[in-house]
This record gives structure tokens, C-alpha cells and sequence, in this order.
């Protein structure tokens, strides 16, 4: 995976990335993530903020990778899902542990994994995942 | 508006080409549209060229250039336009839109994608350039990854079942044995399908368009200059829509709003209902697309597109036939050739040229095409003289 | 065909932006062009952007949805163009287009470039991708190798010194003073650029453009959606041309077909001589760049460039301003942003509103954008009120 | 550099690159190296033979590469050089040798070496460079 794990793209999104941190708008609340810095809404009438959103969500729709990309065949197959984290916020996300336990509906929450090993200078790329909770 | 048509169409065989460069794949397919056309290079003004991945694929940008040199038709401004799978048909309205300024008369439009030339799992990370390089690249989505989270919600939602995804490649497949330029020109069967492995569930191989290098070219002329042309083929409708670039960061997974906004557009411009459209050719890079689109290009009510596969009606001499040359899955997804070979396919069938393949009485064609997971959709409506 | 006219533009503060991504830097120009024509969201129609290497360099193509996403005007069209170091000029050109076809009436048109996200010799190979890859790539050229082949060339046909290269830069920078957005805002000496490290062979460091992270957006309007904006100021010409993609395919290395040509057909659109210009914006991504760019368009006879700048004549009160704000040597090239970088500066001058940097009596300016070693060339020519 | 070595591209450029061979139009006699499959002035009508260009040439215009791109940096400095093979077919090519030999209107003739090692394998890739003639 190219180019993936230079310094300053990691660093850039390691808010985002390791605590789940996105955006609201105050003047109308509403939240991003991932992060926008410009309202839908009010654009550059909008007032964006930091917003920590809690570490759960629930599985919308989900797939098992089974041919994976560059980068991610160590893991194989794995599942992805799109995760809402509040009504109208929704984001995808590796699920970690077996993938037919993967179902829509099932609550997830976040857990920090290895995400992938950069092909060109073998760095170990550390992100969220996301691990399944009790029925 | 100025009036354009299309005078001349031309594509390479589409497959793995090993033998053939990207730019021998581009000067092929243009010397094929010009001959069809029968025009000579010094009659052409400009130049436009759909590409996604060449950047990456093989160290070549500035494909614009390239092209116009291969063609010997420097110092001609020349064009090119990236919208990932999407950059054939929006270097066609671009075309489109540089007549209709005034400031050309007879322009060429191509799309070119050379992909065989890297390993798979190297396309399989390049051609993700078309999504979210931030949020669903890094996370190991693969494309089918993402028409797959797209297949299970509408699944989910309408029901939609895996026999009837199947019958959407039955269908493409069966068409696609008539086309001589098909990289896979031989039939499947439902049962195949379902037996093909699993890439991304519930989508399997035989949902999957193919890894492909070829190249497909137009010329466009605009009305005065059209007047010189054997049966020109009239564009009567362009339309072109943005969406997220994220899958997630959609309101909807199971409708495409590029699709939706940019058929609205193209069928106002047309003047015409999606019930007067003779034949159409959409997106099939996976099974699920082509489903989605016929409900989204308004053939019948949100949800229905399975069961309407499944009642026969994209048949060739079914109610709506679609793909009638074989869809990108039969024929191959050269991802920036797509755009132009959809139209090439129209104007086939809009001419009655196409043989075993042909739509009886097809007057109105409209072909759909689609960037990444739905990012970018692009509508063009041809018509013959006989619509008009 | 239509009037046309820039309503709008700004750019952000070019450099090294590790704490900013492409998406983030495509945003912020667009909104300060958007607040500087005093227009919302809603108003504008499509969008097009102007971006080389975002596949190679940080895996993103695609950039039209993502910049349309960014901005939050889905869906409308967004149209990605790419003509290596002159994708920012032709997605200019392309959004005129737009206008004069009569699909749009307020377009947006904007370039960037995230290149400092890679390594230097990474991002050496990935500007190679502008060039021929089978045959200059692949031999170990560089960009900065093409045109130290064409200044030794220039050297060798007509005398040209390098104490008249180095007072380019020395021109440049000492404009880019005053420009709150260049990357390097410092003046330097001809002894300084003498003395600086060979790159190529005669071409040293400070004969360079930097590598730079930037956005540049300006804001179209049709000549009836101008009326209610102030100070338009209108695109008079436009031209452009292409040439063979590898410099050793053309019969000379010392002129530039692509200037000549587009240049050429935006003067015969503007009705004015090259006498009438009263600033002009040059693509000095090299210095021999900037000198060939001024016998190209005419301010002067083939190969007297460099006696030309010799004379002062390029400085910002001599007879022929060049890059009175800074130009790509000063300011920064990111290579996509680079085209509309070039006319937000002559809006600015044509607007009366430079500060220190104001060229007296600005009525007429010209923009020189060239992609690769000059396989593109685009050309456009803007006035105030006052010119018409 | 990337994807650049793969089998496919080398395969296709064998020919040209290691033995000098281009292309000619029969019809207007114009030859033509690195090879077009298309005639400039015939188009169409034109009838393209492979032609094999003599190994010698004389250098028009040449740099020194000082700060090199990625896979070729064993190799800096090192001279390129543009190359007149007939009136009006020209090339651009590495010169072997100390590059301070290098001067325009100087011959050469052609020489077979390792051209780069590519990053992403390790592959080495072998074709056509250029040495220095007497004077
Ligand atoms: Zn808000
Ligand atoms: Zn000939």
C-alpha cells in the first residue's frame, strides 16, 4: 500500500483515528464523523468543534473480504462493516474476530489493532478496529 | 444549445493484452473511430481522454498529451479527464460541452485503461484511489468490499436475492458471446454463479466485472459539421451528478443520488420519460449495480430491480433490454474505456449494426456509467433519426 | 459565445502543510474564493479541479467527488482534469467551457497539490509521470534533467548566460516579498543562485520551483450571472495546445509549440497584440522556463529572452511585468494549483487590489500554464472594465 | 520506481531497447525511433516496417543528473544526453563514463547495461545505454 504510512498523513488523522474524536457543529448540532470542518448545513456560518463520540455503534450492513488488498492479507478474510455511532452518523470499520459471528444489527465497540503493514518500508500502521459485544 | 452527434465509434478487442501498450491501445481504438467515421486527422479539433489509473498502473500522466502524439494530431488541445470508472463517459460530455461553447466543430472522445500490467492485489489497491483513500482505503475495503456492504443492504431492505444477482451476469454473458470484442464471450449459468467463489460477501467472482486493458473512441460532431455524416446519432441528453466520496457518509446505501440526479437531468434535456427509452446500457462493474440502476434510472419502483431482472425484462427482446453487447462483464472493464464503449454500443444498435445482437426498432438509447462506489454518475441519451 | 468572467478567487498559504491534507487545502481556497465573490454554496452549478499525483501520492484519485463532498455542494457536477503541471489552467479552461456552452452560469474552478506527503526521490519519480515513462523515465530523467537538455540547448543556439537565468529568479523572489501566501518570501542575489548545488546540469537549485502543498480556487460567472458581482474581470482568451509528449520527439528543444500555438489562439480570441499586455503570468517551474516563455509569446524575438530579462524589462515597473507576485520560483508550485494560483494573482492586479506588489495601470494580463516539458500549453488572457 | 519493471512493459520494449530497433513508413521513407506504429504524415495510408537504426549517434544537447529519482541514485551523477541517430530521429540516453566528457556534437554508439533496480522486487533491469567515441 504506496505512500500509506508516511509521518504526516498518521499523524494527521490520529485524533480521528485512535479516540474516535470528530466534529459538531453548535450552531445547528450536528455531528460528523469521520470529521468535517465545514458544516453541511451552515457552511461558513457553521461553528465546528471537537466531539468525542462514545466508543459503540451498531452494524448497518457488513461484508467479509476474502481477497484482500496490498497491505491486508496477513488478516484475511476479515469483516467490514458501516457502524453507526449515533442516528445519521455512520462509519466503516474493520470487525475483528471471526466473520460469520459478524450479523446487522450487533453492537460493536472500538478497540485499537494494527491496521496494516506499509509494503514499501514494512512500518505497522495502529488504528481502531472493532470488536463485537455480547448479544 | 448547439445540437452534437456522433459520427463515427470504434473499440479495441478487450482483455489482457500483453502484447499491447497503452498508448498502442489508444492510437488502435482512435484509428478505429476515425475510419468509422471516415475522417481524417487534420478534420479533427480536440481531443479528450478518459483515464483512471495510469498514474499508478504504469508512471504515465499527462495522458492527454500522450494520446494526441500517438494520434499525430499535435498541436490539437487535448484533454484528460479522471473520474475513476466513470472518466470515459465524462470525457464524452466534456467533449460534448467544448462543442457546444463554439469553440469546436468535430471532436474526438476516448477512454483508455491499461491493467494488466500489474499484479492483482497491486489493481486491487490502485483502483481503490477511487474511494476514500482516508476512510475506507486504509481500513482494507476493497471495491467489491464496498458494492458488497451495498448488495447486503439492499438485500436487507427489498429482498433481493443472490439468484437474481446471478441472472443479471446470465444475462450480460449471453449477449456478450456476439461481440467480437468481448473478453469473455461464452455463457454462464445461474448455477455457476452461485458456485463461483466468494471475493466479498454475498458477492462472488462471477458477480465481478474483470480486470481489463482496452480502449474505446468517439467522434463527435457538432450539428453543421454533422451534416456531412452518413446517420449521425444525436446526443439528446447529458447529465452528470456528484455524491460522497464515502460509502458511509451516504444517507442511503441502496440507491445511487448520482444516478438519480444525473438521469433526471439527462431525461428533462431529452424531453423524454424512462418509458421511451429503447435500450440502455448500464454499470454492471458488480452484479448489484446493474439492479440498482434500473430502479434509479426510473424502469421500475425503488426495491423491484430484482424481481424485474428475474422476469426477464432486461432480455434483449424483453420490456427494458440492457446490455445488449454484453455489459462490462461479458466485455471487460477497461475502468476509463468503460464510459466510451457503452456509448460505441449505442450507437451500434442506434445505427442497426449490430447483427445477431440487435434491438428490433431501437430508436432511443441511453447508457449510465458510474464512478467508484457511486461518487460520480454521468447519463447520456442518444437518439437516431427515426426518434426525431 | 458566452462572456465569461472571474468573480471570485484566493488561494491558501502554499508550503510545506504537514498538518493539512489534500482535502482539508481544497476546502479552505474554496471557501476563500467563495467568500471573496460573495457567493454560497447553492449558487454555484459544477465544479471542476485541477490535480496531477494525488494517485501516486497519497493513493487518491477521484478528486472531483471528493473535492464536491469537501465543499458540501453534492450533488452537482465535479470534473477532475489532469495535464501534469497545466491541470490548473485547463480545469480553468474547462469550467469556461462549461459557461459558454449554456449548461452553467456560476462555476467554480479550482487546483491542488498535497506533494510534501512523500519523500523527495518518490516525489522525483512521481513528476516524472508528466513525461514520456517509456523513454525519459526510464532512462533516469528527471523533470529538472528535461529542462537543463533545453537551456543547454537555449545556451548553446543563442548565448543565453547564467547570470541571466539566475536574475529570473532573482526578479521572482524578490516580488514574492510581498505575497502573504508565497513559501519562500525572501530575496536572493544572482551570486546566490550561482553558488547554489547543481540539480542538472547547468540548472541549479535556485533555477527551481520548490515542492509545495497549495489550493487555488477562482469563481466563473456567465455575463449575465456577472451583473450582479463586482468588478468582474473577464476572460478574454483562451487557448490551448499540445505537443509530443517526449522532448527529444520535437524538432526543436529551444521554442515551445505549446506556447506558440495556444498563445496564438488567445490573442486572435482577444483581438489584441502582445504589445497591449500589460502583466503577464509565466510558468518559471525552471527558470529557462520563464525566459523561452517570453520569446514564445511574443515579447521579444526567438533567443533574446535572456538579454530581455538582462534589461529589467520583466520587473514589476519595466516594460513587460512578469510574476509580479512571487511567480512558482517564489510562491511555490503545487503543481495542479499552479494555472489558477496564476489567475487569482491577476485578478488581484486587474482589480487594482496588489498592495506593494500593484503594476500601475493593470488593464490587460496574460497566464502562461505549461504541463511537462511543454506537451500542454494553455494560455489565457483576462481585462478589467477599463480594457473594453 | 514502481511498476515499472513489470514482465509485460519489458517484453514490449525488448526490441527497441536492446537492439536499436524502430519503425519506417515504406510509403514517405520518414523512419522513426523510439518506434511509431503510425506514420506523421501518411496516417493511415502509411505502410510501417520495423528498421534498424546503425548504433551510432552524435549528441545534441546533454545534462549531468545530479539528484537522481528513485532506483537509479547508484548510478548519479550520470550523463543524459540527446541523440541524433539519422537528420530528424533523435533520442534521449544515459552516456557512459565520466560526464565530464560529455559534450555536444561528441559520437557515441550504444552499449548494453543494467538500466535500474526497481524498488518494489529488487528486479534489475537490463537496455540500452549510450559510450563516448574517440574523438
Ligand atoms: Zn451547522
Ligand atoms: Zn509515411
Amino acid at each position: 500500500m504506496p505512500q500509506m504510512s508516511s509521518v504526516p498523513i498518521a499523524w494527521r488523522l490520529q485524533q480521528p483515528r485512535y479516540r474516535l474524536i470528530g466534529t459538531i457543529c453548535t450552531k445547528c448540532n450536528t455531528s460528523y464523523f469521520p470529521p468535517r470542518s465545514l458544516c453541511q448545513t451552515c457552511r461558513d456560518k457553521g461553528k465546528i468543534e471537537k466531539h468525542k463520540f462514545p466508543g459503540t455503534g451498531k452494524i448497518l450492513t457488513y461484508t467479509v473480504i476474502r481477497i484482500a488488498p496490498e497491505g491486508f492479507a496477513e488478516f484475511a478474510p476479515y469483516a467490514i462493516a458501516i457502524i453507526e455511532l449515533e442516528p445519521g452518523v455512520t462509519v466503516a470499520g474493520q470487525v475483528v474476530g471471526d466473520p460469520e459471528q459478524v450479523k446487522t444489527g450487533r453492537k460493536v465497540k472500538t478497540t485499537f489493532r494494527r491496521m496494516y503493514t506499509d509494503g514499501k518500508d514494512g512500518l505497522l500502521q495502529y488504528g481502531m478496529k472493532w470488536e463485537l459485544l455480547d448479544q | 444549445m448547439r445540437r452534437v452527434a456522433i459520427v463515427g465509434a470504434g473499440y479495441t478487442k478487450f482483455g489482457e493484452c500483453w502484447d499491447k501498450s497503452l498508448r498502442r491501445l489508444a492510437q488502435e481504438a482512435g484509428m478505429r473511430a476515425l475510419a468509422d467515421a471516415q475522417v481524417e486527422g487534420k478534420d479533427i479539433e480536440a481531443l479528450f481522454v478518459g483515464n483512471m489509473t495510469a498514474g499508478r498502473f504504469i508512471g504515465q500522466e499527462h495522458l492527454s498529451a500522450l494520446a494526441a502524439d500517438r494520434m499525430g494530431l499535435t498541436p490539437i488541445p487535448s484533454t484528460r479527464i479522471e473520474a475513476a470508472c466513470a472518466s470515459g463517459a465524462l470525457a464524452f460530455r466534456k467533449a460534448l460541452m467544448a462543442i457546444q461553447s463554439g469553440q469546436h466543430d468535430i471532436v474526438v472522445a476516448g477512454g483508455v485503461e491499461k491493467m494488466t500490467d500489474v499484479g492483482g492485489d497491486s489493481a486491487v489497491a490502485s483502483l481503490m484511489g477511487a474511494a476514500d483513500q482516508e476512510w475506507e482505503s486504509q481500513i482494507g475495503l476493497t471495491f467489491t468490499g464496498l458494492y458488497a456492504l451495498i448488495t447486503r443492504a439492499h438485500m436487507q431492505q427489498y429482498g433481493t436475492t443472490s439468484e437474481q444477482l446471478a441472472l443479471v451476469s446470465v444475462n450480460n454473458h449471453k449477449n456478450g458471446v456476439h461481440n467480437p470484442n468481448a473478453q469473455y464471450p461464452f455463457e454462464i449459468t445461474v448455477e455457476q454463479v452461485l458456485k463461483s467463489p466468494l471475493i466479498a460477501d454475498p458477492l462472488r467472482l462471477l458477480d465481478c466485472s474483470p480486470i481489463t486493458d482496452g480502449a474505446a473512441t468517439v467522434v463527435l460532431a457538432s450539428e453543421e459539421a454533422a451534416k456531412r455524416f452518413e446517420n449521425p446519432i444525436w446526443v439528446i441528453g447529458s447529465g452528470q451528478a456528484s455524491d460522497t466520496i464515502a460509502l458511509h457518509d451516504r444517507k442511503s446505501f441502496t440507491e445511487l443520488q448520482a444516478t438519480i440526479v444525473s438521469s433526471r437531468v439527462a431525461y428533462k434535456q431529452a424531453g423524454i420519460r424512462p418509458e421511451q427509452v429503447d435500450l440502455v446500457e448500464v454499470h454492471d462493474c458488480f452484479s448489484i449495480n446493474e439492479i440498482i440502476a434500473i430502479e434509479d434510472l426510473g424502469f421500475c419502483k425503488k426495491g423491484e430491480g430484482g424481481k424485474f431482472v428475474e422476469a426477464g425484462k432486461i432480455a434483449r427482446d424483453g420490456e427494458r433490454p440492457i446490455n445488449t453487447m454484453g455489459g462490462l462483464k461479458s466485455i471487460g472493464h477497461p475502468v476509463g474505456a468503460t464510459g466510451i464503449r457503452q456509448l460505441a454500443d449505442l450507437v451500434t444498435q442506434l445505427r442497426g449494426k449490430a447483427g445477431k445482437l440487435q434491438v428490433n426498432d431501437a430508436k432511443i438509447g441511453l447508457a449510465l456509467n458510474i464512478g467508484g462506489s457511486g461518487a460520480t454518475g454521468v447519463t447520456h441519451i442518444l437518439a437516431n433519426q427515426n426518434a426525431l
